[in-house]
């Protein structure tokens, strides 16, 4: 029974990482059409950032908001500086075009912190209490609770303000928004700065939570966006049923030992099943759309 | 103090030079480069003290990065475009693999420094200078039976077939020798959640685990422990790997007399005559940013036999065929470093250093709990016979 | 012979289709109503791309709903599309050649039948050019061209005068009105240019909210109070 | 003395050609003129030109005295002059309601508010499809939602693409009307139209274009008394 | 989009034949053997890069897990290798088909599906052999089915006629030639004009009678045989496979490299294999630092995507053209 419960926590805590995850691409295609796979790669340099300066002694506050800093700056510059130059091209080449930007962080990253022994702290990993015998730290809870809050915001803020139906409006035609007086640079920049931080949020998390590791947290894009597929890259809500779901089933595997080492298999398995079911009673394309 | 190196004789040496290669492999997850760095640094030191009887040593270093390709394709322009005579301080976890066959076609002798896998012992052309995992594995391990009253281990490893594999298997037929239990948990090495590792050791019902991996996912998994409590829960052991200068400040007061870690090489406070040299070379030749770790020792001591042996040499007939035949030469050489003797011959396998010593980890530092001890496994037979036929041993 | 019963479609609450029972005889036939009527739905429904909720479609003993859409074309049945749709980067005639692939009969000469279609709708000297060179008209040529050359027995087009001048108009007229005499084709015309539906219908359907209002000959369909209240409305000098 | 939109020696190229060339109108508010001319005449560049969808490589666009050359679409859209781009285009996956909401950025809620309404006064058809995606509207529907969502911005110049395009006579009309009564307000219409005889039936002048050029400008009963000119321009493509 | 228009026909066969002629005859012997076999890689790379420019090119479908399948057809050959004593080619061909095959089924579920979401489909795909990979590893000469031995590797045989590295090379142009023409052969005719029309609109080509599954699915395996092909001499390229080559980031990264490249154009994904293969190891020789050549590397790849929407090879191209009309 307490293993049980202990693989059920490790499990809701990755999930919780892979739902803010999936959220932050979702927010940020539903506005700018963007697939970022970026996303980990600005993850991975905020970790690195938080660490960096509670090494250099500073504050936990601090640390944590520049690492939420770090996330929305990186973020911003790609929106506002490289991000309109593609606006046009096909969604598929705009995200591979992210992987680029991906590269150039990942690359400066582990040239300025080489893989020396690290491990992030946040002072909620000493408090904590015991739940069957479990000892949940705060760090959980807050990554749980965040993502479940985060995700309510921002599909309250998606379906209820106006910025949030420009946000929707420009992610469905780019061209026409703009011709019908939608403030493209400004909602988009809103855009690419709320997904920072979520990036830079999660990255610090995992960072403390899973691994302090930034190739790992960088490809953690991955199973992330296997959330946002579960959400259609649209449904904020499911994106987070998705990570939970896919991080629990993870872990719960670990039990089945011919299964252990195929775990990482269920993000996969997941995103692929949840498209079929999408696309079970799909109506045809009448025109290439992208 | 002065560094002392080769001939130690002040002189700056000129003659043409003397191209030697070494690969490392530096890129996540883990780095390698220790090695070459400790060998680079004493090959200048050299340089600066008579060469090889005048002839200075170029030293090419290429960086494999963890990839098998690549390391193919250094390998081939270090043995064929640059011609080196031999391979000196190697640290890779993938290189020897991929290279062993062409070493052998080309005749040319590695005598690595960081190694980890199985290709790195059990090939005619490679000797290394570190024990790799499974001497130090099995010695951690030993350590814990006697000393600690294992039962049922745990070996964490990553799942690379001549890496963890191969280590893990090996320390399971040791604690079947012994009577005992073990569990080999073998993991992805781009596996993300470490806590599901940790909690399969957990739900295997291990009393201890062995850390079977480089420093970085090490500390990650000590990281969950720590976060469940679970320093007491298990008894912690591990390989060389977590004995490293970066380590202590990352592990902080929970892990106090917890952590037991294997060591290949000496300890790195020990006043040994080599272990000072190492230091003194490092200091006054290494670069900074250079790694002080047992990868760096293990590289300065190949480096400093490499030599000795080519200063016994006539240095008109320094070329490949003539050093690989040297090196396979060497035997019964010593250092305040090593448990045992150092030796390569013409065998089709080497594994040279299988003694080691245990340290723990305490207040910010590792103190050694039980000096030089030798380990016994069946994998080790026919290398007990090759020093029986070196007179190492009766 | 085209012969329609109890075709219902809904799209959600929509009904776009309600109970058609119509026989089709002639050899042009027009189709109009206002917007949201139901026309391209019915096309759709025709050419396979929407599923009927009910009701048959029945040519010449062939019960049509049964084939999947390029087996109908195959079979014979060729459509426009309300939005032009050619390949852009293929040439004028390899768009009209994918039809050839398909739908060529066995004994045809395909490049006969190529030629004769180009000299046609007068695209003889534009074979060779890419589609994205077009402008809008000759794009609506090089489709009606591909619906054309495999002599198809059904020929459905949706606002085939979309976006053209009257000049381009008078000219699609003149294509339109003689496609039963050279390729035998039965043609369903679908356009909100009365103009062009007058000129070249024997008869003609009215759409209403998915339903059929009117059918019977175009002029005295297009006199019919219903219809000028549901279409025309007090009659623009049109 | 309201503002005009002037446009004045506008040249717009592409990298393959010149897609117009020294065009030079004045669209008086008000008034309604019409711009006529065969398919690749430039008639859609223009409507893209002037609202900023298109680069200007010379001439100049003015609302009264302020320039609109290389101002964002957005800001142009804010000053008042809408564009209907050719061939019904909306913003398909969202609602009908949304669409016009959409256009509304430049208004306050309670603006927007009312401004939508007006739209759905003018167009009771749209507020039964409300809630339909508006990529499924039929086409005229989908053109009736491009039109609101020009009227939901309250605009003083309002330049319309191929209006009556895949439209019903019936609410060709209705729109004609339309027209006329923005007109009434005082609003000033560039109309294309591909049925001349129902422009120049609406419009105050009228301007012929033919390959990027003005072929002709004048009041629309030259061009009624003397077809011939259309003829021309229509004939030489 | 499409980089061959621009192109003179013949001119272009000339230039084909001409850059295949140096590559086998002359490059092999004037370059060190370090070079000999990063240029197989290379060449191996770009066969692979060719399918997805013709999944893209063609379908404007995207594939992102084509170097997973380069891995498969790997893993395939390093098992037939251990298991038979068949010859390379046989080995080769039947590796080929059967990642084919696995490619087409990968590709049933995404039949419906268009742009991003089919891209992520095949991403998840590429994720998922990323696991699998590292689960089961890649036969070095050991038992049992999965043929894995805790030590060192067996041997992995070359075509006898290619023992050698250049010899090796100059195998590898020749097959990676066939490929290509074997694709280039399918644009030309009937399944080009297909594939075209679905591209434009599915409705249309249906309408059209073309059966728009069929073609779909004729794409995805064609695309998946020429990964195979290429994780095949890959195999006999390397000898040993590893299960970290086969990431998913690589296949994006390939896929990256193959619009930089340009779409369309035997030239695009001869580049594509060049970016890939040849330029890391360019930075790795000159020393320049691992991860600063990542840096590089990546914004060279923002910069080109940015500017060159028809790739370096359409760039390339339409100079050509410049200079035709300077001629004239
Ligand atoms: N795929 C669909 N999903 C939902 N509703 C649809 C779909 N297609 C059409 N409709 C609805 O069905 C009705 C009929 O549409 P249809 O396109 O047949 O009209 P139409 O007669 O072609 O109009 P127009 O003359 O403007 O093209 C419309 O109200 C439209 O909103
Ligand atoms: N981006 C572009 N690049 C190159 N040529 C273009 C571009 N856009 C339009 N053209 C060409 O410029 C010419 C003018 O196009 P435009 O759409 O304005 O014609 P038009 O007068 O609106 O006629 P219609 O709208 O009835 O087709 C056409 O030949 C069109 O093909
Ligand atoms: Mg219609
Ligand atoms: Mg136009």
């Amino acid at each position: 029974m307490k293993i049980y419960a202990i693989f059920m926590i490790s499990g809701l805590a990755v999930g919780s990482l892979y739902a803010l995850g999936g959220i932050g691409l979702v927010v940020l295609r539903r506005a700018t059409g963007f697939l970022n796979f970026a996303y980990g790669a600005i993850a991975a340099a905020s970790a690195m950032i938080c660490w960096q300066f509670i090494d250099w002694g500073f504050a936990g506050p601090v640390s944590w908001l520049m690492s939420i800093l770090t996330g929305v700056i990186l973020s911003v510059f790609f929106g506002r500086y490289l991000a309109p130059s593609l606006a046009w091209r096909e969604p598929v080449v705009k995200a591979v075009a992210t992987l680029g930007f991906a590269l150039i962080i990942l690359g400066l990253v582990s040239f300025i912190w080489d893989d020396a022994a690290r491990k992030l702290v946040l002072p909620t990993d000493k408090i904590g209490f015991r739940l069957m015998e479990v000892r949940i730290t705060v760090t959980r809870i807050i990554a749980f609770g965040s993502s479940l809050l985060i995700a309510l915001g921002t599909i309250l803020y998606l379906e209820k303000t106006r910025t949030g139906l420009q946000m929707r409006a420009l992610a469905n035609n780019r061209a026409h928004s703009a011709l019908i007086g939608i403030p493209i640079l400004k909602v988009e920049t809103i855009a690419w700065a709320l997904s920072g931080a979520l990036a830079g949020f999660t990255g610090m998390l995992f960072g403390d939570l899973v691994r302090l590791d930034p190739t790992i947290i960088t490809f953690m894009v991955i199973p992330a966006i296997a959330a946002a597929i579960c959400g259609r890259l649209e449904s904020l809500f499911l994106t987070f049923i998705g990570g939970l779901s896919i991080g629990v089933a993870e872990a719960m595997l670990t039990l089945v030992k011919t299964a252990a080492p195929f775990r990482s298999l269920v993000a996969f398995v997941v995103a692929v099943l949840v498209i079929l079911w999408m696309q079970r009673k799909q109506r045809l394309v009448f025109q290439t759309e992208d | 103090a002065e560094p002392e190196c080769g001939a130690n004789t002040g002189q700056k040496a000129t003659g043409d030079p003397i191209v030697v290669g070494g690969i490392n492999g530096n890129a996540p997850p883990g780095d390698f480069s220790g090695g070459t760095d400790a060998a680079a640094a004493y090959f200048l030191c050299v340089n600066d003290n008579g060469g090889i009887n005048g002839r200075p040593i170029k030293y090419i270093v290429e960086n494999d990065q963890w990839n098998p390709e690549l390391a193919a394709q250094v390998a081939t322009k270090l043995v064929k475009d640059d011609g080196v005579v031999a391979l000196v301080g190697n640290g890779s976890v993938v290189s020897m693999a991929v290279n062993a066959k062409l070493y052998k076609d080309e005749d040319v002798m590695a005598m690595a420094s960081a190694c980890a896998i199985s290709d790195c012992y059990e090939n005619s052309n490679i000797v290394s200078t570190n024990q790799g995992p499974l001497p130090s594995g099995i010695g951690a391990l030993k350590f814990a039976v006697e000393e600690l009253g294992t039962e049922h281990a745990a070996c964490i490893g990553f799942n690379i077939p001549n890496n963890g594999g191969w280590a893990c298997d090996w320390a399971g037929k040791y604690m079947e020798s012994v009577g005992k239990k073990s569990t080999a948990l073998l993991m992805d090495p781009s596996a993300v959640d470490l806590n599901s590792v940790y909690l399969q050791a957990l739900a295997e019902g291990v009393d201890t685990i062995m850390l079977m991996l480089p420093a970085g996912p090490a500390l990650g998994i000590l990281k969950v422990a720590e976060e469940q409590d679970g320093g007491d829960t298990f008894k912690w052991i591990s390989p060389t790997p977590l004995y490293d200068p970066t380590v202590p400040e990352a592990l902080g007061d929970y892990w106090n007399n917890k952590l037991y870690v294997n060591i290949e090489l000496g300890p790195f406070n020990s006043d040994g005559p080599d272990n000072q040299n190492w230091i003194a070379v490092m200091d006054k030749y290494g670069e900074d940013g250079d790694r002080r770790d047992t990868f760096s020792q293990s590289g300065y001591l190949s480096a400093k036999f490499f030599v000795d042996t080519l200063l016994k040499m006539d240095p008109a007939e320094i070329n490949r065929t003539n050093v690989t035949k040297a090196i396979k030469g060497i035997s019964g050489l010593t250092s305040d470093l090593l448990c045992g003797p150092y030796y390569v011959g013409d065998f089709d396998r080497h594994m040279p250093n299988h003694a080691g010593r245990m340290v723990v980890y305490a207040d910010n530092e590792f103190k050694v709990v039980r000096d030089c001890y030798d380990i016994e496994s069946s994998y080790l037979d026919s290398i007990r016979q090759q020093e029986r036929q070196l007179k190492l041993i009766q | 012979m085209i012969r329609i019963s109890d075709l219902s479609v809904h799209f959600g609450g929509v009904v776009a289709l309600d109970n058609i029972t119509v026989d089709i005889k002639d050899d042009i036939v027009g189709v109009i109503g206002p917007n949201g009527a139901g026309k391209t739905t019915l096309v759709n429904v025709l050419s396979g791309f929407v599923l009927p909720d009910s009701g048959t479609v029945d040519v010449e003993g062939v019960d049509l709903l049964s084939l999947a859409p390029h087996k109908r074309a195959r079979w014979g049945l060729a459509r426009s599309f309300q939005k032009v749709q050619t390949a852009d980067n293929l040439t004028v005639a390899d768009n009209i050649w994918v039809s050839l692939d398909t739908s060529a009969s066995p004994g045809m000469k395909k490049h006969a039948a190529l030629n004769r279609v180009l000299d046609y709708v007068g695209l003889a000297d534009m074979a060779d050019v890419p589609a994205h060179k077009l402008n809008p008209c000759q794009r609506r040529m090089t489709e009606l061209a591909r619906c054309l050359v495999a002599s198809p027995r059904i020929v459905l087009l949706d606002e085939p005068g979309g976006g053209l001048s009257e000049m381009e108009v008078d000219k699609l007229r003149q294509v339109i009105g003689n496609i039963k005499t050279i390729f035998g084709a039965q043609v369903l015309l679908i356009d909100h240019d009365v103009e062009l539906i007058k000129s070249v219908c024997s008869k003609t359907m009215v759409l209403d909210f998915g339903e059929l209002i009117a059918f019977g000959p175009t002029e005295t369909v297009l006199q019919d109070e219903n219809v000028k209240a549901a279409y025309l409305g007090t009659e623009i000098k049109v | 003395m309201a503002d005009i939109l002037n446009i004045s020696d506008l040249t717009v190229l592409t990298p393959e050609r010149t897609v117009l060339e020294k065009i030079s109108m004045t669209v008086e508010p008000g008034k309604i003129v019409s711009v006529l001319g065969p398919n690749g005449a430039g008639k859609s560049e223009l409507v893209l030109a002037i609202v900023g969808q298109m680069g200007i490589a010379k001439g100049s666009v003015c609302l009264g005295e302020t320039s609109l050359v290389g101002k964002r679409p957005e800001n142009i859209r804010a000053m008042g002059v809408a564009a209907v781009p050719e061939g019904h285009q909306v913003l398909t996956k969202l609602t009908v309601h949304d669409n016009l909401h959409a256009a509304g950025s430049m208004h306050n809620s309670n603006e927007l508010a009312t401004a939508v309404e007006e739209a759905y006064v003018i167009f009771p058809e749209l507020r039964r499809l409300e809630k339909q995606a508006a990529g499924m509207l039929s086409g005229g529907q989908q053109q009736m939602v491009a039109l609101a969502q020009a009227i939901v911005c309250q605009p003083k110049f309002l330049l319309v693409d191929e209006m009556s395009l895949g439209l019903a006579p019936i609410v060709i009309e209705r729109l004609m009307n339309v027209l006329v009564m923005l007109r009434e307000k005082g609003i000033g219409i560039l109309l294309i139209e591909q049925f001349t005889h129902l422009a120049l039936g609406i419009s105050d002048y009228s301007y012929v274009l033919n390959r990027g050029r003005i072929v002709f400008s004048g009041y629309p009963m030259e061009l009624n008394e003397n077809p011939e000119i259309l003829h021309k321009a229509y004939l030489t493509v | 989009m499409d980089v061959i228009s621009h192109f003179r026909q013949e001119s272009r066969t000339y230039a084909a034949l001409g850059f295949v002629a140096i590559c086998v005859i002359v490059l092999p012997v004037v370059i060190d053997s370090i070079w000999v076999k990063v240029l197989t890689s290379a060449v191996i790379f770009t066969l692979a890069a060719y399918g997805i420019s013709l999944l893209y090119s063609q379908l404007g479908l995207v594939n992102l897990s084509q170097v997973a399948l380069i891995g498969v057809g790997g893993w395939i050959m390093l098992r037939l290798n251990y298991a038979v004593q068949l010859p390379f080619e046989l080995n080769l061909l039947v590796s080929a088909v059967i990642t084919a095959f696995i490619g087409m089924i990968l590709a049933l579920p995404a039949m419906r599906m268009k742009g991003l979401y089919l891209a992520l489909i095949t991403l998840m795909v590429a994720g998922g052999f990323q696991i699998i990979f590292s689960a089961i590893q890649f036969p070095n000469g050991g038992a049992g089915f999965l043929g894995v031995a805790l030590q060192s590797p067996g041997e992995m045989r070359r075509p006898l006629i290619a023992e050698s590295d250049t010899a090796y090379l100059r195998y590898s142009i020749i097959v990676v030639v066939l490929g290509v023409m074997l694709a280039a052969a399918h644009n030309r005719g009937r399944p080009g004009r297909a594939w075209a029309m679905i591209r434009k609109s599915e409705a249309n080509a249906m309408a059209a009678g073309v059966n728009v599954t069929l073609y779909k699915l004729w794409c995805f395996t064609l695309s998946g045989f020429l990964a195979g092909v290429s994780g095949g001499l890959l195999a006999g390229a390397l000898k040993i496979l590893d299960a970290k080559s086969f990431p998913a980031g690589e296949s994006i990264l390939l896929f990256a490299l193959s619009i930089v490249g340009g779409v369309g154009h035997w030239m695009g994904a001869v580049i594509a294999g060049f970016l890939y293969r040849v330029v890391p190891a360019i930075f790795n020789n000159i020393g320049i630092d691992a991860d600063l050549s990542l840096v590089i590397f990546g914004a060279a790849l923002l910069h080109a995507i940015m500017t060159a929407p028809n790739g370096i090879a359409g760039q390339l191209s339409s100079l050509f053209q410049s200079l035709g009309r300077q001629n004239k």
